[in-house]
C-alpha cells in the first residue's frame, strides 16, 4: 500500500487550534496543498489577519507575518512591491476583509495588485464569540443581532465576489465552498488557479469560500454544512465572477 | 551684512520666483540664505508673500517680525506690511498697483511703477523682475550681475523668456539709478 | 564637501531617503508636507524604486509594514491628523520590531486644526503613541541640512535596534529652503536575516506581534524595554548653544522653535543676559545628560509651538534641582524672537 | 486494499469524515485523546476504498490514506 493522502509540506506540524468541524482547516489545507503541487513554498508569502486565523502562521510552513485588523491587503501589497518575485497571499475572514478592511481590499483590487486572496466568509464573526458580520444574513441571529439581522438597522449583506468583480483591476474571482468532497475538489481548482495566476503575473486574485462556524451557529457541524447548504448558497451563489484570462 | 527681506504680492505676481533668486544668488556669493513662503490661510485669496533671509552671519530665526526690507507689489501687501520694516529699513514698492503714498518717514522707500514698466516691455509678467532690479540695485543685497548669471537656471526649459526677464531687471535697476 | 544646494525641507525629506538608500515609500496626500510624495512619485521611478499613494493613511502605513516584513528600507510621511491615523500601524511595527521611518510634518491640532506648523505632536511621538509600552526613536531636526543628517541617520538606528523611528518636523521647516550639503554618503544597509522573503534553504520566518499567552506576552516586553534602555544609553544627542559653565539662563527649545529661540538668546546676550539654549536632537530618548551639570544655572525657560509637552520632560530631568517656566503658542501660532526675548528677560525678576 | 490512519493528537473528533464515508466505517472513538476530544477511527478497514472523501472533508488534516 501506498501513502495517496497526507499531511502537505506546507502544513506544519502543530494541531490547528479551530474549533472541531470549523472548516477553516479544510481551506487551510487545500492553500497549502496548492502552493506544494505549484512547487512555491519556498517562494510564498502569507499575511495571517485578525479574526479565527490570526495563528495560521503557526500552521503554514512558510514565510509569514500578521496584519493589524482588516489590513492584510495593504501589507501584502507592501510585501509584493518590495519582493515581486515571490507569491503573496492574504487569508481574511469576513469580519476583516469586508467591515473593517473593505478600504485595503477594494483598493487592492482597484490597483490589479499582483497578490491572492482567500476569503473566507461564514457570515459571522467567530473569534469575538458570534457577533454580526458583514455577510451575515437578513434573519440571521447573533448576538449581535438577537432577533435576526434587520434590513430596517444593519442593512443587507455585503456580496464580496459580486462587489470586487466589477473592479476592472481584478483578474479573477471565484466563490466556491467545501461542504463536501465534491465541493473540496473544485475549491482546490480555483485556490490553484489563484496561484497560478499570481506566478504568471497576473492580479488581483480572489477566492471567496463559504465555510462554516458550527460553534457560533450553535450547530453540529454537519447541521452546518447543511445550514450553509440550504442559506448561505442561495444568497451566495457558487461560482466564477471574473476570469480575466476569458475575458482579456 | 544682514538682510530680512518679505516680498508680498498676489499670486501670480512671480513673488516668490524673486525670492529663490536673492536665495539662489546668495549661496551662489557663499552667504548664508534661507527662503521661507508663507503658507495656508495667508496664502488664500490669492495673496502670496515669502521672507528671504542673506547674511554674513549664520542664521536662527526664518522668521521676522521686522524686516529690514519689503517689497510690496500691490495694495493689501503694503497694508499689511509697511508697519513691519525696521526702522532705516527700505521698503519697495509697485507703484502701478499701489494708489496711496507709503506712510512712513523713517524708512527708505523706492517707488517704482513695475506693471507698467513689464508691460511696456512686452510682458506685465516680469513685473516682479522690474521690482526685483529696482531692490537690489538699492540694497545691493546680492550683486547684479549674480542675477543675470542665475536667469538661465531658473529660466531652464523656457529660454525663450530670458531675454525679457533680463531687460526688466536691468529696466528695474536703471530707474532705481535715475531716481 | 560636496557642493551647497537650495533645497526645500520637505523635498530634503525626500532626497535624503533616498541617498540612505530607501527605495519604497507608501503615503497619502496631506499639507503642509504633500511636497514630499510628489518629489518622491518623480524620483523614485528613476532610481528603482516604488512609489506608491496609499488610499488612506491607514493602508499606508500597513503597506510600510509589508515592505518592512519583506527586509527594505521603507519610509511614510504625512502630517499630524495623518500620523494620528497611523498609530495603529506604528505600534504594531514596534510590537513586531520592525525598521522604518515615519515622517511626521506637524500641523497643528487638535481635530482637523490648521495647515500652520504647530510642535503639538511631541507627546504622541515621545510617549508612544499608539496603544501599548512602546518608544520610537524620535528625531526632530532645525535646518534642511539638518533634514538630511537626520534622515539618514534615523534609517540607520531603525535598522540598528529593529524598531520604528519618527522624524518629528514641522510644517515651517517642511517649507523652509536652505542650502544642503548632501555630501558622500553610503549607508550600510545590513542582511537582514529575519526578515520575509521565501523559506528556501531555512526555516520558515514569521513576523508577528501577537503573544497571547501572558507569560510570553510579558517577556516580549521586558526585551522591548531591555532594547529601549540600550538606546536611551547610547542615542541621546542634543545641541549646546553658549551653555557653559557661567550660563545663567538656559532656554531648551527644539526645532523650528530652536532656531527662533537662538535668536533671542543671542539678543539677550547682547543685552548683557547671560543666556544659553539646549536644543534636543533625539526627543526620545530625550537628552538628560545635556541636563548633567546645571551649575551656574539660576533658571530654564521651556519655549515650544504647543501649549506644554516637552517642559515636561525637562522638568522631570531638572526634578526640581531650578524652577522650569514655560512659554509656549498654539494652533499655528509661534512665539516670536521679541516674545521669547521678552520671557528670557522676565527670567531675570 | 486500502486503509487510513487517524491522527488522533489532531483530531477533534468532528466526524465530518464519518458523515462523508461512503461505506460507513469510521466511527468516534471511546478514548479521549491528549485534547480532551473522542477522536474518529476507522471500524472495518477491509471495507475502505481509499477514496479518501474523509480526508478531504477533515478540518484538522489528521487523516492519512492508503491504497
Amino acid at each position: 500500500m501506498q501513502k495517496v493522502f497526507e499531511k502537505p509540506v506546507s502544513i506544519d506540524e502543530k494541531p490547528f487550534s479551530y474549533c472541531a468541524g470549523c472548516t477553516h482547516g479544510i481551506i487551510h489545507r487545500l492553500v497549502a496543498e496548492s502552493i506544494d503541487e505549484l512547487g512555491i513554498r519556498e517562494k510564498v508569502i502569507g499575511v495571517a489577519p485578525v479574526g479565527c486565523s490570526v495563528f495560521a502562521y503557526e500552521f503554514f510552513n512558510f514565510d509569514m507575518c500578521s496584519a493589524a485588523h482588516g489590513r492584510a491587503p495593504a501589507v501584502a501589497t507592501g510585501i509584493k512591491r518590495a519582493r515581486p518575485e515571490n507569491i503573496v497571499f492574504t487569508y481574511q475572514g469576513d469580519g476583516d476583509l469586508a467591515a473593517i478592511g473593505t478600504a485595503e481590499i477594494v483598493h487592492a483590487a482597484a490597483r490589479a495588485e499582483k497578490i491572492t486572496t482567500i476569503f473566507v466568509n461564514n457570515a459571522i464573526y467567530g473569534m469575538t464569540g458570534g457577533q454580526m458580520a458583514p455577510t451575515t444574513l437578513v434573519g440571521q441571529k447573533t448576538d449581535t443581532t438577537p432577533y435576526g439581522r434587520k434590513v430596517e438597522n444593519q442593512g443587507y449583506p455585503i456580496k464580496v465576489a459580486e462587489m470586487l468583480s466589477t473592479l476592472e483591476g481584478a483578474n479573477y474571482i471565484e466563490r466556491v465552498t467545501v461542504i463536501s468532497p465534491a465541493h473540496v475538489n473544485k475549491a482546490k481548482a480555483a485556490i490553484k488557479k489563484a496561484f497560478q495566476y499570481q506566478i504568471e503575473g497576473k492580479g488581483f486574485n480572489l477566492i471567496e469560500v463559504l465555510s462554516t462556524c458550527p460553534s457560533c451557529w450553535g450547530m453540529s457541524p454537519i447541521k452546518a454544512i447543511e445550514w450553509l447548504k440550504a442559506n448561505m448558497i442561495p444568497h451566495y451563489p457558487l461560482g466564477v465572477y471574473k476570469d480575466g484570462a476569458k475575458t482579456e | 551684512m544682514h538682510e530680512e527681506l518679505i516680498i508680498a504680492g498676489f499670486g501670480g505676481q512671480g513673488v516668490l520666483l524673486i525670492g529663490q533668486m536673492i536665495a539662489y544668488a546668495g549661496l551662489a556669493e557663499n552667504k548664508h540664505v534661507l527662503w521661507m513662503p508663507a503658507y495656508g490661510p495667508e496664502t488664500r485669496g490669492g495673496f502670496a508673500n515669502c521672507t528671504v533671509m542673506v547674511s554674513d552671519k549664520e542664521l536662527y530665526s526664518p522668521v521676522t517680525t521686522s524686516p529690514s526690507s519689503v517689497i510690496v507689489m500691490n495694495l493689501p501687501s503694503l497694508d499689511k506690511f509697511e508697519r513691519s520694516v525696521e526702522e532705516g529699513g527700505l521698503i519697495v514698492v509697485n507703484k502701478s498697483l499701489v494708489n496711496r503714498e507709503v506712510f512712513r518717514g523713517d524708512i527708505d522707500k523706492v517707488v517704482v511703477p513695475a506693471t507698467e514698466i513689464a508691460t511696456e516691455l512686452g510682458n506685465v509678467k516680469a513685473a516682479n523682475m522690474v521690482a526685483l532690479g529696482a531692490y537690489i540695485e538699492r540694497r545691493k543685497t546680492v550683486k547684479f550681475e549674480t542675477l543675470i548669471n542665475l536667469l538661465p537656471k531658473i529660466f531652464k526649459g523656457k529660454e525663450k523668456l530670458i531675454p525679457l526677464n533680463e531687460k526688466a531687471l536691468i529696466q528695474g535697476a536703471e530707474f532705481v539709478k535715475n531716481l | 564637501m560636496g557642493e551647497k544646494v537650495l533645497m526645500k525641507g520637505n523635498e530634503a525629506i525626500g532626497e535624503a531617503a533616498v541617498s540612505a538608500g530607501c527605495r519604497h515609500f507608501f503615503g497619502y496626500p496631506i499639507t503642509p508636507q504633500s511636497e514630499l510624495p510628489a518629489y518622491l512619485a518623480k524620483k523614485m521611478p528613476l532610481v528603482g524604486g516604488v512609489f506608491l499613494q496609499a488610499e488612506s493613511e491607514i493602508s499606508a502605513i500597513n503597506m510600510v509594514y509589508g515592505a518592512a516584513c519583506a527586509g527594505v528600507r521603507v519610509m511614510t510621511s504625512s502630517s499630524s491628523p495623518g500620523v494620528s491615523l497611523k498609530q495603529e500601524g506604528i505600534s504594531y511595527l514596534a510590537g513586531a520590531e520592525l525598521p522604518v521611518l515615519v515622517c511626521n510634518v506637524q500641523r497643528a491640532g487638535p481635530g482637523l486644526g490648521t495647515i500652520q506648523p504647530s510642535q503639538a505632536d511631541y507627546f504622541q511621538a515621545v510617549k508612544g503613541g499608539g496603544h501599548g509600552d512602546y518608544r520610537l526613536i524620535t528625531l526632530s531636526p532645525s535646518s534642511v541640512q539638518e533634514i538630511i543628517d537626520l534622515i539618514r541617520l534615523g534609517f540607520d538606528l531603525a535598522d540598528k535596534y529593529k524598531t520604528p523611528a519618527m522624524f518629528l518636523a514641522d510644517g515651517m521647516l517642511g517649507q523652509l529652503m536652505e542650502p544642503v550639503d548632501l555630501g558622500e554618503y553610503k549607508s550600510e544597509i545590513k542582511e537582514k536575516p529575519w526578515a520575509l522573503s521565501g523559506c528556501e534553504g531555512r526555516a520558515k520566518n514569521t513576523v508577528t506581534s501577537i503573544w497571547i499567552n501572558p507569560e510570553e506576552m510579558e517577556r516580549h516586553n521586558i526585551h522591548l524595554q531591555e532594547k529601549y534602555a540600550e538606546i536611551k544609553k547610547n542615542e541621546q544627542r542634543w545641541e549646546n548653544f553658549h551653555f557653559d559653565d557661567e550660563a545663567e539662563f538656559l532656554v531648551v527649545a527644539h526645532g523650528s522653535m530652536a532656531r527662533i529661540a537662538k535668536s533671542a538668546v543671542i539678543k539677550a546676550r547682547e543685552e548683557g543676559i547671560k543666556a544659553s539654549l539646549i536644543r534636543p536632537i533625539t526627543l526620545w530618548p530625550f537628552p538628560e545628560n545635556a541636563f548633567s551639570s546645571l551649575k551656574s544655572l539660576k533658571k530654564i525657560l521651556v519655549v515650544e509651538m504647543n501649549m506644554g509637552q516637552m517642559v515636561e520632560d525637562v522638568r522631570l530631568v531638572v526634578n526640581g534641582r531650578i524652577p522650569v517656566e514655560f512659554f509656549g503658542r498654539a494652533g499655528g501660532m509661534f512665539p516670536t524672537v521679541e516674545q521669547t526675548l521678552g520671557k528670557i528677560r522676565g527670567l531675570i525678576k | 486494499m486500502a486503509k487510513i490512519e487517524v491522527n488522533a493528537d489532531r483530531c477533534k473528533g468532528c466526524l465530518l469524515c464519518a458523515e462523508f464515508c461512503p461505506k460507513k466505517i469510521i466511527k468516534q472513538s471511546d478514548v479521549l485523546n491528549s485534547k480532551g476530544y473522542y477522536p474518529a477511527m476507522q471500524t472495518e478497514p477491509e471495507k475502505c476504498v481509499g477514496c479518501a472523501a474523509c480526508a478531504k472533508m477533515c478540518p484538522d488534516v489528521a487523516i492519512t490514506v492508503y491504497r
